[in-house]
């Protein structure tokens, strides 16, 4: 039962996650994916590949994305305010 | 199934799917509560697993989700400070909801662990979860202003 | 042109729905017992002292898989270095400092000793417990970003002297082929586990050459995180294009 | 529950594979490959899976005493996170530079290369 | 020997981290001499253990021989294909690095090494991918390769084209590697196995009557993994964006093999894994690889006519060849493997010295542009000269390597798909001829521009400045390469030779030959003419071929958007399933 939770789960984030079109609002979903994602894997008695996934997708690619999305939205910024 | 793993199912799914739905709707500001509260929701769940499992070799992912979890929420909460600057809601009822299942969960395991090092690394990692959920909901309410440049 | 892609990605979409499905429902079901490289990797495991079986598939049995990913995560980073370097018409602007509230600002600086004992506690037990190399190095390159997050961008860069990251990265990563190189000076096949003693069962220094890749995995990741992060950094705080180019 | 866990991972493949051909913005592209990957780790750890297994661990438990799921897959999968956050950085630098050079993330909005 | 197998992937990796360690506080020569150095050396490691490849050697990476015929190692396969292979990525990439030779303007500020680096990595992942005999470690270096090649193909960032062109590469061939990976995870949960022979074993015991729709997924799955690689419609259209703008030494080693490394994959996969009675009936594979080999081979040729961007046509042109080897491969004959192994040998040599001279021109004009470089090509007479060699060897002109491998290829294949053979040499050829009149000759009138197309004027050169003179490595390596693809048609016996090692490689080790015959070199003969005949149409009546009414909407079709590919990707799968039905459902 605990899998079929997780499973549900991680399907119904990862439809959020690509219907999320803006990108800062999808990497919150994605990051909250990853964390389910690790919890999916602890009950499936992976906890080594949990780990990494929660090394992965709790901190390091949502900052990676946010990063990116911070550097494209300022240089529209910079750009906005030179025109 | 057992009464630990039970537990673990309906926190997991309860606050799985509370979360997911906070994430997904609502003004970014909830957004980012909503996904401060899946740590709060999946930590104890992990702990919950690896006493019903029988693994305490499982409390690491907990341990690993309380540390870094806040962080997370930390990465956005200061990247997204413009977005969350309109009305900061402080949720802060959820949070000490949050705080006081997560003392309950931490707590029962504690009991059941019984003294040893397992009862230290459970004690650091209840410790890690409820202050880092206390002070990301503290970041999350104006904790960075003026962060324009960096 | 729209209609036209939606169009094949209905008809592509649903061919490979209708395969994928098939294929599930003539897959074994799930849960099934019958494994016979995971039980030949478990025995194999227990006969080199190893603990942990998957740090075992990882860093002995397929050790060789494990180069090519650290080779990788190597060019990814190397990659991004490139990518990310900065171009003829951009300049750097030191960030201006930011405003953290306090209680943030210690919570940060008093957990970051925390993470990086923790990352390197998950290192170090690799062979024994969940955990290793890749898991601890994330944490570790993690837990210096606190000093970004938790106070500003210049903290950071005080105590990231890069290129001393980028070598360990790349003296990381030839440690490993030295260790899988030696068996072959010696005789034996490229990366072969038989020239440590493979020690007692369940302790730090058990399972031969494993915990020596462990670390040399663990530092690479870890450097090479800690680069990844700081080229995007730089690219989203300080490097700059210069106005009307 | 038999085929559950493969037809999630069908399912994420599908959905990934959606969101990218649809998507408006380069880096919500990067995030759908990352849908579509995620689509392997369940595929390879369900297929790991056994019934009543545990994790084959032996620091908290004596060999034998239970069975055990299959670690094969798991380092596969271990292999495969590392490879997917990798490819993840790499293109978005990628997406950084196109976001300098073209001015903008949109995929309908590049249109250099064509014929 | 079999313990140096691995060798030639660590080698260079060895050598690309130390010239990380050491890059910062080297000059760039020392740098440049290192990466010569090592490649080079890997180059001859690969040779001797090429040498000494029969019988085939095999290596368990790690010391874990099988105990019974049951092993938890990696297994390294070094027969005369595989070795093949990695002797030819490692010696075009020592052609690359000599031809980079002090070739970029300033490397990365700090990072001396890193071009010189990412080619070694490159090599070693080329090496590591040609040599697997395990399907998951081929996988591995399957996504090595396919990051550093992304990497490379983005290196020149200030180019807008550049950059795109990487994205799209990126995200087509990750998408196709996660299809693979979810195949080998298919084929895993029905064996248990990871090692290819043992998973095609595995398949023959447990398939109780033939395939199911689990094998025809799994086989679906891998088989887009690697024709995204190999560029095969409709999975190609990331391949003229990406290799149009990478720079021109990355290019050589993209077009030059690895490509057809993905052709390879298909070739060593079906053998290993598909082809017993529990696999892909062989009337299936030959159906869906003729089918599609043929559709590339047209469509490559027709898109290659109408490119004015040269290095985008050049592009094309290797779309076309390989759909031209999958053909070859799909007929499962022994004759014709080792015509494909003689065609792609020469092929690589023609195609990376007909890279050189595009390189060449850029960073003389700044442009690769067919009509904006109308006649100024003049000066440049050896680049014009390499050119129209290496056009006419594209086409299979006797007695170039790529005509002796056609001829034996076309002999195998036989019918009516000699013509497709003909045709789209011919016509690949007949457009580079026609480049060549044109801006070496400076021949017949100006074209007129079209409305749909990628010009390739305005480029910035990939060397510090416009070169007053071209530097005499980008003249001495076209001609080293083209004289290469040469000799493995004239040296005698080389060809038997390579048939003979490729027959012994694949099911039933027969024996194989390949000697020129007159029915070939006749064939070869008319291709030439025909490219030569089309080129000088073109040239003189410009109007007459440059109308594309009817090619329009192919053309059409390369839009340049990532949504469109992945959604070609997908019904890519579809048409592969289709394709291959018919077996499963007989059986």
């Amino acid at each position: 039962m605990l899998i079929v939770v997780a499973l549900l789960l991680v399907a119904a984030s990862a439809t959020a996650a690509v219907a999320q079109r803006d990108p800062a609002r999808q990497a919150l979903v994605l990051s909250f994916m990853g964390v389910l994602l690790a919890a999916l894997f602890t009950v499936l008695q992976a906890p080594d590949v949990g780990l990494s996934q929660l090394a992965v997708g709790s901190a390091l690619t949502p900052l990676l994305i946010m990063l990116s999305v911070r550097k494209v939205r300022r240089r529209g910024r910079a750009k906005k305010e030179t025109e | 199934m057992n009464g630990w793993n039970l537990a673990a199912a309906v926190l997991l799914g309860a606050g799985g799917t509370a979360a997911l739905w906070g994430v997904t709707t609502g003004p970014p500001a909830r957004r980012v509560i909503a996904q401060n509260m899946t740590t709060s929701a999946v930590c104890p769940a992990l702990l919950l697993l690896s006493q019903g499992y029988g693994r305490p070799a499982y409390v690491d992912l907990a341990l690993l989700l309380a540390l870094l979890g806040p962080v997370g929420t930390l990465v956005f909460a200061r990247l997204l400070s413009g977005d969350l600057s309109d009305g900061r809601p402080g949720a802060w009822g959820l949070t000490w909801t949050a705080a006081g299942a997560g003392t309950v969960v931490v707590t029962a395991l504690c009991v059941a662990v019984g003294p040893g090092r397992a009862l230290v690394k459970l004690l650091v990692t209840g410790a890690l979860l409820i202050g880092g959920n206390v002070i990301a909901s503290r970041a999350l309410a104006g904790g960075f202003r003026g962060v324009r440049g960096g | 042109m729209n209609r036209l892609r939606l169009w094949l990605l209905a008809v592509g979409g649903a061919g490979l729905a209708v395969l994928l499905v098939a294929a599930c429902l003539d897959l074994p079901d799930f849960g099934g017992d019958r494994h016979p490289y995971g039980d030949r990797a478990v025995h194999a495991s227990l006969l080199r002292h190893t603990a942990n079986t998957v740090a075992s598939v990882n860093f002995d049995q397929r050790a060789y898989d494990t180069l090519g990913e650290m080779s990788i995560l190597f060019a990814a980073v190397l990659g991004c270095v490139v990518l990310l370097r900065q171009a003829r018409d951009e300049h750097r602007a030191p960030p201006e400092p930011a405003e953290v509230a306090r209680p943030v600002r210690r919570y940060a600086l008093l957990v970051l000793p925390v993470a990086l004992v923790t990352g390197l506690y998950v290192i170090a037990h690799g062979q024994l417990s969940p955990g290793g190399g890749f898991q601890g190095g994330v944490v570790a390159a993690t837990a210096l970003h606190l000093l970004y997050l938790g106070a500003d961008y210049g903290a950071l860069e005080r105590v990231r002297p890069l290129g001393l990251y980028e070598t360990t990265d790349a003296l990381a990563v030839s440690a490993y082929l030295v260790l899988g190189l030696a068996p072959v000076l010696a005789g034996t096949a490229f990366l072969a586990n038989t020239l440590l003693p493979y020690g007692t069962f369940d302790t730090l220094s058990s399972g031969g050459t494993v915990p020596l890749l462990n670390a040399a995995i663990g530092m690479e990741v870890a450097s090479a995180a800690v680069v990844l992060l700081a080229h995007f950094l730089d690219q989203a705080v300080e490097i700059e294009e210069e106005h009307g180019s | 529950m038999h085929v559950l866990p493969y037809l999630v991972a069908a399912y994420l493949f599908l959905t990934g594979c959606y969101g990218l051909a649809t998507s408006r913005n380069l880096i919500h592209a990067v995030g759908c490959l990352a849908v579509c990957q995620s689509a392997t780790y369940v595929l390879l750890l369900a297929v790991g899976y056994r019934d009543g297994g545990t994790a084959p661990v032996f620091s908290d438990i004596r060999p034998g005493s239970r069975p055990v799921v299959d670690p094969v897959v798991q380092a596969l999968t271990l292999t495969d996170i590392v490879v997917g956050a990798t490819v993840t950085a790499l293109l978005l630098a990628l997406v950084l530079q196109i976001a300098k050079r073209h001015g903008t993330v949109d995929p309908d909005e590049l249109r250099e290369l064509r014929g | 020997m079999r313990h140096l197998l691995p060798l030639p992937v660590a080698l260079p990796l060895l050598g690309a981290a130390l010239l990380v360690a050491t890059g910062r506080r080297l000059p760039r020569i020392a740098v440049e001499i290192a990466g010569f150095v090592v490649s080079g050396g890997t180059a001859a490691l690969t040779l001797v253990l090429l040498l000494d490849s029969a019988p085939t050697m095999t290596e368990w990476v790690g010391a874990w021989p099988p105990a019974g015929r049951e092993s938890v190692g990696i297994l390294v396969v070094g027969d005369g294909p595989a070795l093949g292979m990695a002797t030819l990525a490692s010696l075009l990439t020592l052609a690359a690095l000599a031809y980079s030779w002090r070739y970029f303007d300033a490397p990365p500020h700090g990072h001396t090494g890193a071009f010189t680096a990412l080619m070694l990595v490159f090599q070693g992942a080329m090496c590591g991918f040609a040599l697997a005999g395990d399907l998951f470690n081929a996988f591995v270096f399957f996504e090595l390769m396919s990051v550093v090649a992304y990497a490379l193909t983005g290196y020149r960032i200030d180019e807008a084209k550049a950059v795109q062109g990487a994205l799209t590469f990126g995200i087509v061939n990750s998408l196709g590697a996660y299809a693979l990976l979810l195949g080998i995870a298919l084929l895993y949960a029905r064996t248990g196995e990871l090692a290819m022979a043992r998973i095609g074993h595995g398949l023959d015991a447990t398939g109780p009557g033939g395939p199911d729709a689990l094998v025809l997924a799994s086989f679906v799955l891998v088989l887009t993994g690697l024709l995204v690689k190999a560029a095969a419609v409709p999975f190609h259209f990331w391949l003229p964006d990406a290799h149009a703008v990478a720079p021109t030494p990355v290019c050589m080693l993209l077009s030059g093999v690895m490509v057809e490394l993905g052709a390879y994959g298909v070739w060593r996969v079906y053998g290993t894994v598909f082809a017993g009675p529990g696999g892909i009936p062989a009337a299936d594979l030959t159906r869906a690889l003729v089918a599609l080999g043929a559709l590339t081979a047209v469509t490559g040729a027709v898109m290659c006519w109408y490119q004015r961007h040269i290095k985008r046509l050049l592009a094309y042109s290797t779309v076309a060849h390989t759909g031209l080897f999958l053909v070859g491969l799909g007929v499962l004959t022994p004759e014709a493997d080792g015509g494909v192994a003689l065609y792609l040998l020469g092929h690589a040599g023609v195609k990376a010295a007909l890279f050189a001279c595009a390189g060449a021109l850029l960073d003389r004009f700044g442009s690769v542009d067919e009509h904006s470089l109308h006649g100024r090509g003049r000066p440049l007479r050896a680049t014009g000269v390499m050119c129209a060699v290496g056009a006419l060897g594209l086409a299979g002109l006797p007695p170039f390597g790529t005509a002796l491998g056609k001829a034996v290829t076309e002999e195998a294949v036989g019918g009516p798909l000699t013509v497709v053979y003909v045709a789209a040499s011919a016509i690949t050829a007949g457009a580079v001829l026609r480049v060549t009149a044109r801006v070496f000759l400076g021949l017949g009138p100006r074209p007129r521009d079209a409305e749909y197309e990628t010009s390739g004027s305005d480029e910035e050169p990939e060397t510090t400045g416009l070169l007053s003179r071209i530097p005499d490595t980008m003249t001495t390596v076209p001609a080293v390469l083209l004289a290469a693809a040469l000799a493995v048609g004239v040296v005698p016996g080389f060809g038997t030779l390579v048939a003979r090692s490729v027959a012994r490689a694949g099911p039933g080790g027969a024996h194989a030959a390949a000697h020129w015959t007159a029915h070939g070199v006749l064939l070869g003969v008319a291709s030439a003419v025909l490219a030569v005949a089309l080129a000088g149409l073109a040239v003189i009546r410009p109007d007459w071929t440059s109308a594309p009414g009817w090619a329009a909407p192919l053309r059409r079709l390369q839009s340049g958007h990532v949504g469109d590919y992945v959604a070609w990707l997908l019904v890519g799968t579809t048409v592969l399933g289709a394709l291959a039905l018919p077996g499963v459902l007989g059986s």
